[in-house]
């Protein structure tokens, strides 16, 4: 064996794999290693998400200079081997993903520590590492059926990360979603078996070059049917969203935090996937209604997620609904097909991943200083944990749609989009949700910053002792926050990116 | 990029020291702000576009400088030193940034030159002057505040739909004159006037004015009363003027905020529904369109931002001093707090039209414009509301505040005293800019967009104004009886929002919320259970079901039979009872959703 | 309130004489017809003002604007 | 327990011809039917039999708690190392014939021979590590299940 400069370049040929093979060894060096001491296993996943992120990071910029890279397992070439691929469009994802998961990480220190079991710690990292490496699996892969498999490992894992939260109806929630997801992942591996009946290959490329011949055959219409109605569930689109908003409340802060980040951000992103890599523009477009289905479904998400979280007492539940809402964006440009519009469902990808994850963390570290999750309960938090506070004014801000901030660009996107398309009747749609949310945050803002003291937060703890969060804790909530606002100003570099992705998707 | 400096930046990029300083530092240096951003207005070149930047391909202006822009600049700035000197006695950082941060974005809107700009600062002028009204720490200051945020969040997305249709179209984001037969037609056209209508409190979409403006700090209400409405009347000026429909609203505007004005006991409410009656003046200007009307709104613009903080200065001495704001509980306190008085009046007089006092100059021009184009009703009710003015504020208020014997105010007046001097100090600079706008009114004319030679002090201008003002203090002295204060707040169309906003959080949690449970009741529980139920055993569900029909149409001799048949069928029917489970109903819907999919893509 | 006897008097003296000024002042741009009756503007001002007063009484006492301090609460 | 006298003789018995065949099965994934999943259930099986003859108390006295969490991790990290050194070695991912190292470059019997062996020696390092997870899984599932049990 000799390790000359030709196996630095030819590993560095083989990063598509090793951003999922270095998440996958470190998950089952998890539970080893941290026999050790407790605190090894969130050493050893911060490390593993920070190489997978410079990793993506690097395969990103390689996209951007030489386009595509595929990658095949173990030298068997497309369609027998399974391949990876990156392009502008998962390319840009994966780099989304990769950072949030490796932030979250670093966030999650201290609020691992107090919301699990000791016992349960080297276990917990094994299934949060596994998580990721899923859900980046599915980013990465070129091969449908080794997109089904990573869906599963995400959920398997996921199942087990729900089910490690603190309250007893956590285990319910990881239940009912157990039950759904596994309906989800059925649909979606019939879809997947009856495209393997009519053509015969696995390769998404492959498949998209052989479909458009057999578009009208029943079989792949009804493969086409299996795989929506699984996403949509997967995603949680619209009243198939019953598993979601018990997930996200129940769930362990950190679980919340990434789920709400990336899970379901990535069946957005599979839905795209497959609705404009594996099948065309044309068929979606043209051949079956799809996309107005889409839009009627997705504006029907955004108004009732807004709608039903302005009901809601619980800011866990809030900010879940909130998600439904906004998965619902993300589909909408998806639906309107235009590359503007496209442009502002991958950008809101990214956006929502920003702004979703920092709330969940802002919630996360109250939770960790205070157990509070009611917003009546919030009441004078604003002094008492000023810089978490700033940044969920920050987050909720942006989420509303606040000039010069992420949300603002994707809202612009969508609704330049939605108007360049013709459909401006869905501006209103927007805008009355943007309202909406507003009314919602609101709700907190005021009660954080303009109510007297709650009766719960003044039982907590000695004034003298400080009452922010965590170092670890707050410096990465604020961090995303900046982001938040660095994104808004300087867009151009993801608005770039995700440009050349939607047009990538659209075929042009 | 040329060499200027954003008088707007200056003051949003200062706020960030503020919390860093202590004592005197700091207030030499909150007051050095102002005077800076002043300077930078001194040294902007008109006719230039300056610091324009790139976004996402999209041509930001953050320095539009022509005539205008650096009037409502100059304006702007010297409001914003005095109302820094009003509020020097505050140990408040948050407040006096919010101020800050409110006056610079007002002026980042005044120097945009593109809507997303435009659109940017106005947000931020909405949040941060929003803060302002938190801080009145009033009984009410926090739902008005909350109400009033909203409204402008609402009036934010009508102008950024309009500003995407506009931009949908042309591809541009330039702010110049709208029409509406141009890009995004009428749709934008409207929606933005509708955007920039709400700022400047135009009814019926003005009642956020006068609800919150009385609820707003003390301090920070002289900064309220400055930025929001005039720089609406900026951008109106900017993008509509000539707009017939704005002759119409300025005019129902002015009459508007005098009714109301003459029923009102609170004297900062009072105050706020002059607000809205002055910058009906303007509207009405920007409506006639003409190069003298325009200059007259902007005239009328820099007049209204001294006297009318001049008087929210004096009102919340008033206030500051005694802790009460309606005039059933003031009145007589002249004796203790002259000064205020003198420095009050010479608001008051501004604000009627006095002969050598500003206000006197700026009306004038605009009832002048109105004139010169032979608009009649325009002339005579413009003139109309100009007597309502004197009316209220001349009169009633400063007889009702000062003036006026009251039994019930020993509370009152035995607080009443001078303000501080830092107050006081303030109010005088102001007094002393109406004062020398209505002296010199080339002082005045030198900040107008357009050059002008107008001369006010026509013969029969000065004998018309004072036979005015004497016939209304003589009417005025003959009803007084009737004009004493009650206890009793006006409703304005915030009724709206304020019954029914209360009524939508009552209509959301309950009704709605039953109603929702109701169908969520039945679409997911009782139609998948029923279905789950059916399934168990299609056929004995059937048998029941038929038997159970049978039963209902069947006489009375086979009732019997069939009642223990229904019986045993049921007994044998497999199943316990359905305990609810979110999953049966998602599984059912994802049957549906299957279904539909499938038949929609094949028929 | 209570005005003295020599402030009321000399207020119509006043008054009078603005009159008679208003009377000898050059109209300016005479528009409208009304533009050069004398004392038009007090007339006006006088009527004008009483209407605005009985307006807004009628607004508040008729029309129910008027309400209660605790309306809302 | 000790009633079930047949039971725990017959165990013991063919308890070590299990276990061999289930390497057995192991050793000749590559070639023919069988593997690492099939080798690691039957090994699995052999000592879920054990734990059935001889109680809970004694299997986990044999096969502890750690040991099997270790193994869980060692099986994947075998299979995800060896992927891992086809890279380190210049191939793509599971690029077993490069493991071969020099000695597969050039033509040659010599050569092929190599490349041959590296194959079958990647496979064979797969499969062990599969055998190892799928056997571990499978007990560690029968011992929670069966916990659980005891605890109600």
């Amino acid at each position: 064996m000799s390790f000359g400069p030709t196996t630095f370049i030819s590993a560095a040929g083989s990063t598509p794999v090793l951003v999922i093979v270095i998440p996958l060894l470190a998950a089952m060096l998890a539970p080893i290693v941290s026999r050790i001491h407790r605190s090894v296993g969130w050493y050893l996943a911060t490390t593993a998400t920070f190489i997978a992120f410079l990793l993506s990071l690097s395969l990103l910029y390689t996209v951007i200079d030489g386009g595509t890279v595929s990658y095949r397992m173990g030298s068997w070439a497309p369609p027998m081997g399974i391949e990876y691929v990156v392009s502008y469009f998962n390319g840009f994802v994966l780099a989304v993903i990769a950072f949030i998961s490796f932030i979250i990480t670093l966030y999650g220190k201290k609020s691992v520590e107090q919301e699990i079991p000791e016992q349960k710690i080297p276990f917990f990292y094994s299934a949060y590492l596994l998580f990721i490496a899923g859900i980046m699996g599915i980013v990465i892969t070129g091969d449908i059926f080794n997109l089904y498999v990573f869906v599963e490992i995400t959920a398997l894992s996921g199942y087990a990360l729900i089910a490690m939260g603190k309250d007893r109806k956590a285990l319910m929630a990881s239940y009912n979603y157990l039950i759904l997801g596994t309906i989800g992942a059925t649909f979606l591996v019939l879809g997947i078996g009856y495209l393997y009946i009519a053509t015969g290959t696995l390769n998404m490329n492959d498949l998209m070059q052989r479909l458009p011949e057999i578009y009208d055959s029943t079989t792949v219409i009804t493969a086409f049917a299996f795989i929506m109605v699984g996403l949509c569930l997967k995603l949680a689109l619209f009243p198939l969203h019953i598993w979601l908003p018990n997930v996200y409340t129940y769930s362990p802060s950190i679980v919340s935090a990434l789920m709400a980040a990336t899970s379901t951000k990535v069946m957005a992103f599979v839905l795209l996937r497959i609705m404009f890599t594996v099948f065309t523009p044309e068929f979606v477009l043209e051949v079956v209604p799809v996309t107005k289905i889409l839009i009627v479904m997705s504006c029907v998400a955004i108004i009732m997620g807004s709608l039903i979280a302005l009901g809601q007492t619980n800011i866990k539940r809030m900010l879940a609904y909130s998600s439904i809402g906004q998965i619902g964006y993300i589909t909408l440009g998806a639906a309107i097909a235009t590359e503007t519009a496209m442009t502002g469902s991958l950008i809101h990808i990214l956006n929502h991943a920003l702004m979703k994850g920092m709330l969940f963390m802002v919630v996360g570290a109250v939770v960790y200083k205070t157990g509070i999750v009611n917003i009546k309960d919030m009441e004078g938090l604003g002094k008492r944990m000023p810089w978490t506070m700033a940044a969920f004014t920050i987050g909720a801000m942006s989420m509303i749609g606040f000039p010069f901030t992420v949300g603002f660009i994707s809202k612009w996107y969508l609704a330049t989009g939605a108007i360049g398309a013709g459909m401006w009747y869905l501006v209103p749609v927007l805008l009355v949700s943007s309202i909406m949310t507003a009314f919602y945050f609101w709700r907190v803002v005021e009660s954080v910053y303009f109510k007297g003291r709650s009766a719960r937060i003044d039982t907590l703890k000695s004034p003298h002792h400080s009452d922010e969060a965590p170092f670890g804790m707050v410096v990465t909530t604020l961090f995303l926050a900046g982001l938040c606002i660095y994104f808004g100003l300087w867009a151009s570099g993801p608005v770039e990116v995700a440009k050349n992705a939607a047009a990538f998707l659209l075929g042009s | 990029m040329t060499e200027w400096a954003h008088p707007g930046v200056i003051m949003l990029v200062g706020t960030i020291l503020i919390p860093f300083l202590k004592g005197g530092v700091k207030k030499s240096y909150m007051l050095l702000i102002p005077l800076v951003a002043l300077a930078a207005t001194y040294y902007s070149t008109p006719g230039t576009t300056v610091w324009v930047y790139d976004y996402m391909g999209l041509k930001l202006v953050f320095g539009r400088i022509d005539a205008l822009s650096i009037g409502f600049s100059y304006a702007f700035c010297i409001m914003t030193f005095i109302g820094g000197v009003y509020s020097l006695h505050l140990d408040d950082d948050r407040q006096h940034i919010a101020g800050l941060l409110y006056a610079g974005s007002s002026l980042g809107a005044v120097f945009a030159g593109d809507l997303l700009t435009l659109f940017l600062f106005w947000e931020i002028m909405a949040f941060s002057s929003a803060y302002l009204i938190f801080a009145g720490k009033f009984k009410n200051s926090t739902k008005a505040g909350t109400r009033y945020l909203l409204v402008h969040i609402a009036g934010g997305l009508f102008l950024l739909a309009g500003i995407l249709m506009y931009y949908a179209e042309s591809h541009s984001l330039a702010f110049n004159g709208f029409t509406p037969d141009g890009p995004g037609g009428a749709t934008a056209f409207y929606l933005i006037l509708i955007g920039f209508l709400l700022n400047a409190a135009v009814p019926p979409l003005s009642a956020w004015l006068s609800d919150a403006y009385p609820e707003g700090s003390i301090t920070g209400s002289v900064f309220l009363a400055t930025f929001t409405t005039k720089t609406a009347i900026y951008v109106l000026i900017r993008g509509f003027s000539g707009a017939e429909i704005l002759i119409v609203l300025g005019i129902i505007m002015t009459l508007y905020g005098i009714l109301y004005t003459i029923i009102e006991n609170d004297c900062r409410r009072l105050l706020s529904y002059h607000i809205i009656s002055q910058v009906g003046y303007m509207v009405a200007a920007v409506g006639i369109g003409t190069e003298f009307a325009i200059n007259g709104s902007a005239a009328h613009a820099f007049t209204n931002i001294f006297f009318k903080g001049l008087l929210f200065m004096g009102a919340g001495a008033v206030i500051y001093v005694t802790g009460t704001r309606k005039l059933t509980e003031l009145g007589g306190i002249y004796k203790k707090m002259p000064k205020t008085v003198v420095l009050f009046m010479v608001g008051a007089f501004a604000i009627s039209g006095f002969p050598l006092f500003s206000g006197f100059v700026s009306k004038a021009m605009i009832i002048g414009a109105a004139h010169y184009e032979h608009m009649a009703w325009t002339t005579m009710l413009l003139s109309l509301t100009a007597v309502g003015t004197f009316l209220s504020v001349g009169l009633k208020l400063a007889y009702h505040l000062f003036f006026r014997p009251n039994e019930h105010n020993e509370l009152a007046m035995h607080k009443a005293k001078e303000p501080p001097t830092n107050m006081l100090v303030a109010m005088a600079m102001a007094a002393v800019i109406c004062i020398l706008f209505g002296v010199y009114p080339k002082a005045l004319f030198s900040m107008l967009p357009f050059p002008t030679d107008y001369n006010p002090y026509t013969m029969d201008h000065v004998t018309a104004s004072l036979l005015m003002l004497g016939f209304t203090a003589l009417a005025f002295y003959i009803v007084l009886g009737k004009l004493n204060p009650h206890k009793t707040l006006s409703i304005d169309t915030d009724w709206f929002y304020r019954k029914t906003g209360g009524m939508f959080i009552y209509f959301i949690n309950s009704p709605l919320l039953k109603i929702g449970d109701l169908i969520a009741g039945v679409v997911f529980t009782a139609v998948p259970n029923g279905l789950i139920y059916f399934m168990r055993n299609p056929l004995g569900a059937f048998k029941i079901g038929a038997d159970t029909f049978s039963l209902a149409i069947s006489g009375s001799d086979r009732r019997v039979k069939l009642r223990s048949r229904i019986k045993r069928e049921k007994a044998i029917y497999p199943g316990d009872n359905i305990k609810h489970w979110p999953i049966g109903s998602t599984v059912v819907w994802v049957a549906v959703f299957l279904l539909a999919c499938l038949l929609i893509y094949f028929v | 309130m209570k005005l003295s006897r020599k402030v009321k008097t000399i207020f119509f003296i006043i008054l009078g004489l603005i009159v008679i000024a208003d009377y000898f002042a050059p109209r300016g741009y005479p528009i409208f017809p009304w533009d050069t009756i004398p004392a038009f503007w007090g007339a006006f001002a006088f009527v004008g003002c009483l209407l605005l007063i009985g307006i807004s009484k009628f607004l508040g006492y008729k029309l129910k604007v008027m309400k209660k301090e605790d309306f809302y609460d | 327990m000790s009633e079930h006298i047949v039971i725990k003789r017959v165990s013991n018995f063919i308890i070590p011809f299990i276990q061999l065949f289930s390497l057995y099965v192991i050793a000749h994934g590559d070639i023919s039917p069988g593997g690492g999943f099939q080798g690691g259930v039957i090994f699995g099986a052999s000592i879920i039999l054990y734990v059935i003859a001889f109680g809970m108390k004694d299997g986990r006295t044999r096969i502890s708690e750690i040991l099997t969490d270790f193994m869980n991790s060692i099986g994947v990290l075998l299979f995800a190392g060896i992927g891992l050194a086809c890279v380190i070695m210049g191939g793509a991912y599971l690029e077993y014939t490069k493991l071969a190292g020099s000695a597969g470059e050039g033509h040659g019997s010599h050569a092929e021979h190599a490349l041959h062996l590296a194959g079958h020696l990647g496979i064979y390092g797969i499969e062990i590590g599969i055998g190892i997870v799928v056997a571990s899984v499978m007990i560690t599932i029968f011992f929670e299940t069966a916990n659980t049990q005891d605890d109600d």
